[in-house]
């Protein structure tokens, strides 16, 4: 089917200008969507990656000591020594994994995919307010990345000292955690331009009605996650230069003194601290962590008020959880610290503020809840991953408490009931709302819809697979397991739930498995997807107003907004939606 | 907004009356520097109070770069809510090495 | 170490201080059971209720639910309850009563890649004074040899002896990176961090043999650095104590008879 | 096709006139953003030497003084240099406001010459303490002393860049949108400013204290 036989109306704004050269179009582009797109690329493949490493970690874990077969000859003997993992491989993986998820995966696609494609189309703007820099953003973002998986070819290969990189044990790490530090350097960077193009845009470029109370939710959701990234990344930067003078220029920023290493006592002045680091590091990743649901909350709340036709329930309520919540997720990263030996003053700051972030968190879950009831609820398949979201958002949700709370985190700190816990808040969480808003805003993107069966079947094996992943976590979790152990065969009570790893195993390959449909959906329905109009979800918001997909500079006239954004079933109405750009009701 | 000094809308030459301001500021700025040294030849009995002397010369100078060179001193709401925020959390910022030592008790030996 | 007790759930709780613990664990966990099976039967109904279909629409006005703003307030009574009435009188109870220093066994543990060593002050009730300089493979702890109270010190890696029924305060430090001193069984869990030297207490109630792991990520031996955790009876503990007591005169580190492997070496 | 066309060019609104809400245009937003996330670079950093000097049983950690061991004179003069650079950079930008583009170029060249007096002032002072064999291992005062002048001195340099486009390539745009052009020369003096900032804070940190 060629693609210039439609016969939508829209299809004129591809035409009518000058051409740009292939390069300027696509690759140094500095049109928001092509950048979002590039981002959302990026990060899928990335999630792909970080999945890969954690796919092949599960090996070891379900039979230890074993030989992995045929991949395990392929990474060679340095890595897998005799097809059986080494245990310093496996902490590559494991560091390689969480940063690559969360760095190079979930906020490039969130904020950088979704927020960079969505948010200019949703506020009725031409493009972000700094083009160029928003493409220098990407630009910067993607040598970071390389830099990071290059780091798995130097001599003692990648980062192995966990995603948080916890000095002294980082200072003292081979060569591959100064390549960790200098890409994360320049992924910071890359967020803070990014950040700042997103302030900027929102507060300024909104088109004419859309007053802050007129938004989408999604907008808000990426006008908070910005500010996330502009005021809590830069400590982490100081800190990353910091680790680098330690590493490269013998400082001891973070070594006390009398260290001695292997027998050897280390040689520097001393005189740092290992806590300032972590400080410095759950400063960002406290915060890190709201960056990575409330895009997701916000892509939900779009598919969740699309579906159910009807308006969010608490808008209003919404905004305000929203904002406290970015708001106070400033004041509680002490949580991640609470078995370093910190006071009794200090913890119990830091557990009431954990205990205080939780309560916007269940008011957003109920806003959603509540926004089904009374619906008409069309189970597409972005609706499918936006509905999974809500209780699996509140398992993972839920097993926050006990370790906000300082007495049960003494047991559960560093457990797998932890692993358990965030992969549900990200993983059938963020990831899901992710996949969701994929194929919401895929059709916009392209102007192809993607294969609904296809869809359901990625939903419905993801998400038994995925439980079957991370469900058996809290009980290995409970049983006393440690993370980020090789060999969890060691201890008596890991020997007690080792059963289960093979579960989570089989789950997680399974699980592998499963994107498998979405790979064929995406690249097949970019081909041979059903054309679609405008509006194909017969939605309100203003993305829906453009050309799918947008041509440059977006919308053909200029938008106007009217209403607030969720009017559905508008009672006395024919449709039962009445966009925001659309006059008169 | 019109009444602000800076308004796009002001003439040259109602602009030229600024420009006695900068340099005032910047004799100012001068001088200061020149104070904070000077005491620091003293060698003040108590490093507190000289600590606390220099720092005070050193936000007083900040105040004025940033009230006047960067018209701080009449700025638009926007800006101002940033930097709010911005310096509340530069506050919790600036109190972290006392979380990091603080009722780590008498075992802390801070090195 | 009978495996057969661990599985599961929680494992047994041999502390005098985890029943707390297991019990703010255990209503935890029923709170947030409840709240997830009510929201959850709650939940599925809309979906199945408000499930698109002929005829159906969607109602636009906003329904005034009473009910969730009683729910959310709930929660917020509850979770209250949980802080202040559960983990931070629990939290405070265990972290602000340190064992009378005089009744309680004391050990000095510092963790390194990937052991642990473990010091314990002898009949003199003193530990001898340590210098990182003096540190080497016949001397894990740099003991200062001519420290007479480090004279009687016993010192022992990857093996923890306590007696039971008797508070036992321990200080935990690291010599490299930060491990994290964890005894599931006890409930105790604390962070080495290397140039501190930080306070930990328990008192088991039940005799037996368990284990220490590291919890928190310390290099490529992080999951073999495990120490064998030997609760004795008093008699067994002044047995021990007298069997392993250094005899006089010589270097302490030499007569720590080692009893567990050396930790095989990679 | 027509309406298509007409929008195919559609600029960004405000890059030039201020919002009508908020009152000012998307550059000087922009900028002060970046400067916000800035104050908590340098903030960080700053509290990260706090933690460490009170944690010293001495400052500095090899004795003395720490005006011993940094050459005060040249420091001072340095904070001279720096802030008169702040002076001209703003009479640069009120050179544009009064409309005119040589006395800008003047100002401005002062500006960037200022500014390269102070990195070659301070490529002396790390020379002699290489020499002296004094790098940023030596102890904790030399490794924040070097961490937060070469974090400042990047700035300045980064500085030095905009400034020179500014000067050379950038200021044709005087000749087709001169109130654009004055804009970009605040937001280059709003961050030269900040940078000035940093070092009236790190000079008596460093140096004097
Ligand atoms: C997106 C990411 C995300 C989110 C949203 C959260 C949310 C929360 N997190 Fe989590 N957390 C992480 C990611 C996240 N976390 C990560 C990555 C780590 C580990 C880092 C590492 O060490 O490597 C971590 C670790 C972590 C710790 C440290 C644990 C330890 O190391 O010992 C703590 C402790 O307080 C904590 C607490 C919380 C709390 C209280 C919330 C709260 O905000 C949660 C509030 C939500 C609810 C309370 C749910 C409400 C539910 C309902 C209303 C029921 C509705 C029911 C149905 C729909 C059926 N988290
Ligand atoms: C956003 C963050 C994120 C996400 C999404 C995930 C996802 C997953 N994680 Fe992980 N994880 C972390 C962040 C994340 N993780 C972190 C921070 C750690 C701690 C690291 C540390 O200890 O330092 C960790 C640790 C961790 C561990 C513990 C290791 C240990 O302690 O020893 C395990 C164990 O099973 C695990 C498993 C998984 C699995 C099975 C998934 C699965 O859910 C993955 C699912 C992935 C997909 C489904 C891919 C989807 C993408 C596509 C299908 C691409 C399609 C491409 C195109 C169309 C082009 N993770
Ligand atoms: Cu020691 Cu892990
Ligand atoms: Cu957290």
């Amino acid at each position: 089917m060629s693609e210039t036989t439609t016969h939508n109306g829209h299809d004129h704004a591809h035409a009518g200008h000058h051409e740009l050269p292939f390069w300027r179009k696509y690759i140094f582009s500095v049109d928001h969507k092509v950048i979002g797109i590039q981002y959302a690329v990026t990060a899928l493949f990335f999630l792909l990656f970080g999945f890969t490493l954690m796919m092949i970690m599960r090996w070891q874990l379900a039979y230890p000591g074993q030989p992995l077969p045929v991949i395990g000859k392929i990474l060679g003997e340095t890595a897998m020594p005799g097809g059986v993992m080494a245990p310093e491989f496996y902490n590559q993986l494991g560091a390689m994994h969480g940063t690559i998820m969360v760095f190079l995966g979930v906020v490039p696609l969130a904020v950088g995919g979704f927020g960079n494609f969505v948010v200019p189309l949703q506020i009725g703007a031409p493009d972000m307010a700094f083009p160029r820099l928003n493409m220098a953003s990407y630009w910067v973002f993607l040598p970071g990345c390389v830099l990071m998986i290059s780091s798995f070819f130097f001599p003692g290969g990648a980062a192995q000292s966990g995603w948080t990189s916890y000095p002294p044990l980082s200072d003292i790490a081979s060569v591959g955690q100064t390549v960790w530090c200098f890409s994360m350097v320049l992924i910071i960077t890359s967020s803070l331009l990014g950040s700042i193009n997103f302030i900027v845009t929102i507060v300024q470029l909104r088109a004419k009605g859309l007053s802050y109370w007129r938004l989408p939710f999604f907008v808000h959701a990426q006008l908070v996650t910005a500010f996330l990234l502009l005021l809590a990344f830069p400590p982490l930067e100081a800190a990353t230069v910091m680790q680098i003078m330690d590493r490269v220029a013998g400082t001891s920023f973070f070594l006390p003194s009398g260290l001695v290493v292997s027998g050897e006592q280390l040689k520097v002045a001393g005189g740092g601290s290992p806590l300032l680091w972590q400080h410095l590091f759950w400063f960002l990743a406290h915060p890190e962590v709201y960056v990575l649901i409330l895009p997701a909350m916000g892509i939900v709340a779009e598919v969740i008020a699309n579906n159910t036709r009807k308006p969010l329930w608490g808008y209003r309520l919404l905004v305000y959880s929203v904002v406290f919540l970015g708001f106070m997720s400033f004041v509680v990263w002490a949580h991640h610290m609470f078995m370093t030996g910190m006071g009794t003053t200090m913890s119990t700051f830091f557990q009431t503020t954990t205990m205080i972030i939780s309560i916007p968190s269940v008011i957003i879950l109920t806003c959603f809840i509540m926004s089904l009831y009374g619906g008409n609820i069309r189970f597409t398949t972005p609706m499918l991953f936006a509905t999974a979201f809500l209780p699996m958002f509140a398992i993972g949700g839920l097993t926050g408490l006990p370790l906000g709370l300082t007495a049960s985190d003494i047991y559960l700190h560093d457990t797998f009931y932890v692993i358990g816990h965030f992969h549900y808040v990200v993983a059938p969480g963020t990831l899901f709302a992710l996949f969701a808003g994929v194929y919401y805003w895929f059709p916009k993107a392209t102007g192809k819809q993607m294969n609904a069966t296809l869809g359901k079947i990625h939903f419905w094996t993801s998400f038994v697979c995925i439980n079957f992943v991370f469900m058996p976590m809290f009980f290995q979790g409970m049983a006393g397991l440690s993370r980020r152990l090789y060999d969890p065969t060691v201890y008596a009570h890991g020997r007690g739930v080792q059963a289960l790893n093979v579960v989570i195993s089989l789950g997680a390959w399974g699980l592998g498995l499963s994107q498998i449909p979405f790979i064929v959906n995406f690249f097949m329905s970019l081909k041979r997807g059903a054309r679609v109009a405008e509006n194909p979800w017969n939605a309100t918001t203003l993305e829906w107003a453009a050309p799918s997909p947008p041509g440059h500079g977006n919308f053909l006239t200029e938008p106007v907004v009217y209403r607030e954004p969720y009017e559905y079933s508008v009672p006395g109405h024919a449709n039962d939606y009445s966009p925001q750009f659309v006059e008169g009701s | 907004m019109a009444e602000t000094t800076h308004s796009h809308s002001e003439s040259p030459e109602e602009f030229k009356k600024h420009l006695g301001k900068y340099y005032a500021v910047f004799v100012a700025l001068i001088c200061l520097t020149a104070i904070t040294v000077g005491v620091s030849y003293l060698k003040l009995e108590s490093r507190g109070l000289a600590i606390a002397i220099a720092l005070v010369i050193a936000s007083v100078k900040a105040g004025l770069v940033a009230a006047v060179f960067m018209h701080l001193i009449d700025e638009k709401k926007v800006i101002y809510a940033v930097l709010i925020l911005t310096a509340l959390f530069f506050l919790l910022v600036l109190g972290l090495p006392s979380l990091t030592v603080y009722e780590h008790g008498p075992a802390f030996q801070g090195q | 170490m009978d495996e057969k007790v661990y599985g599961w759930w929680l494992p047994p709780d041999i502390s005098t201080h985890g029943a707390k613990i297991d019990q703010l664990i255990s209503v935890l966990h029923w709170f947030m059971l409840l709240l997830f099976v009510g929201w959850g039967i709650f939940f599925v109904w809309c979906l199945v209720k408000y499930r698109a279909r002929e005829g159906h629409k969607a109602i636009y006005a906003p329904v005034h639910a009473i009910a969730t703003k009683y729910i959310e307030g709930a929660v917020v009574v509850v979770e209250i309850f949980l802080l202040f009435g559960l983990s931070t009188p629990v939290w405070l109870a265990y972290k602000n009563t340190p064992p009378d220093e005089k009744n309680a066994a004391h050990v000095r543990i510092v963790g390194e890649q990937f052991a642990w060593n473990f010091q314990y002050p002898g009949k003199d009730g003193k530990f001898g004074k340590t210098n990182e300089s003096l540190i080497g493979s016949d001397n894990p702890l740099g003991l200062d040899p001519d420290d007479p109270a480090g004279k009687d010190d016993i010192v022992t890696v990857n093996q923890l002896h306590f007696p039971v029924h008797k508070p036992v305060y321990v200080e935990v430090s690291s010599k490299d990176v930060i491990h994290s001193f964890n005894i599931p069984v006890l409930r105790v869990k604390q962070d080495t961090i290397p140039g501190q030297q930080i306070p930990v207490w328990f008192e088991a109630t039940q005799a037996g043999h368990f284990e220490l792991a590291c919890a928190q990520l310390c290099g490529l031996g992080h999951y073999r650095m495990r120490a064998d955790v030997l609760v004795d009876t008093p008699e067994d503990y002044a047995k021990w104590e007298a069997e392993n007591a250094p005899p006089p005169q010589e270097a302490p580190a030499a007569a720590a008879p080692d009893t567990t492997p050396a930790p095989e070496k990679k | 096709m027509a309406e298509a066309a007409a929008h195919h060019e559609s600029p960004i609104p405000y890059m030039v006139q201020p919002h009508p809400v908020t009152g000012i245009p998307n550059g000087k937003f922009g900028i002060w953003l970046f400067l916000a996330s800035e104050v908590m670079l340098f903030g960080a950093l700053f509290s990260s030497y706090v933690l460490i000097r009170t944690g010293a049983p001495h400052w500095p950690p090899e004795g003395g003084l720490t005006s011993e061991i940094v050459n005060v004179p040249l420091g001072t003069l340095n904070t001279a240099v720096l802030i008169t650079s702040s002076i001209t950079m703003v009479l640069s930008w009120a050179s544009c406001k009064m409309g005119s583009l040589p006395r800008f170029k003047l100002w401005m060249a002062a500006t960037i010459g200022l500014a390269s007096v102070f990195l070659v002032i301070k490529y002396f002072e790390y020379k002699h303490k290489f020499d002296l064999g004094h790098f940023p291992s030596h102890d904790n005062f030399y490794a924040i002393y070097f961490t937060l002048t070469g974090l400042h001195g990047l700035h300045i340099i980064g500085g030095i860049i905009v400034n020179t486009f500014l000067l050379t390539a950038g200021s044709k745009m005087w000749t087709t949108d001169p109130e654009h052009f004055t804009n970009r020369v605040e937001n280059a003096g709003l961050y030269w400013h900040f940078v000035d900032l940093v070092w009236i804070f790190l000079f008596p940190s460093l140096y004097l204290l």
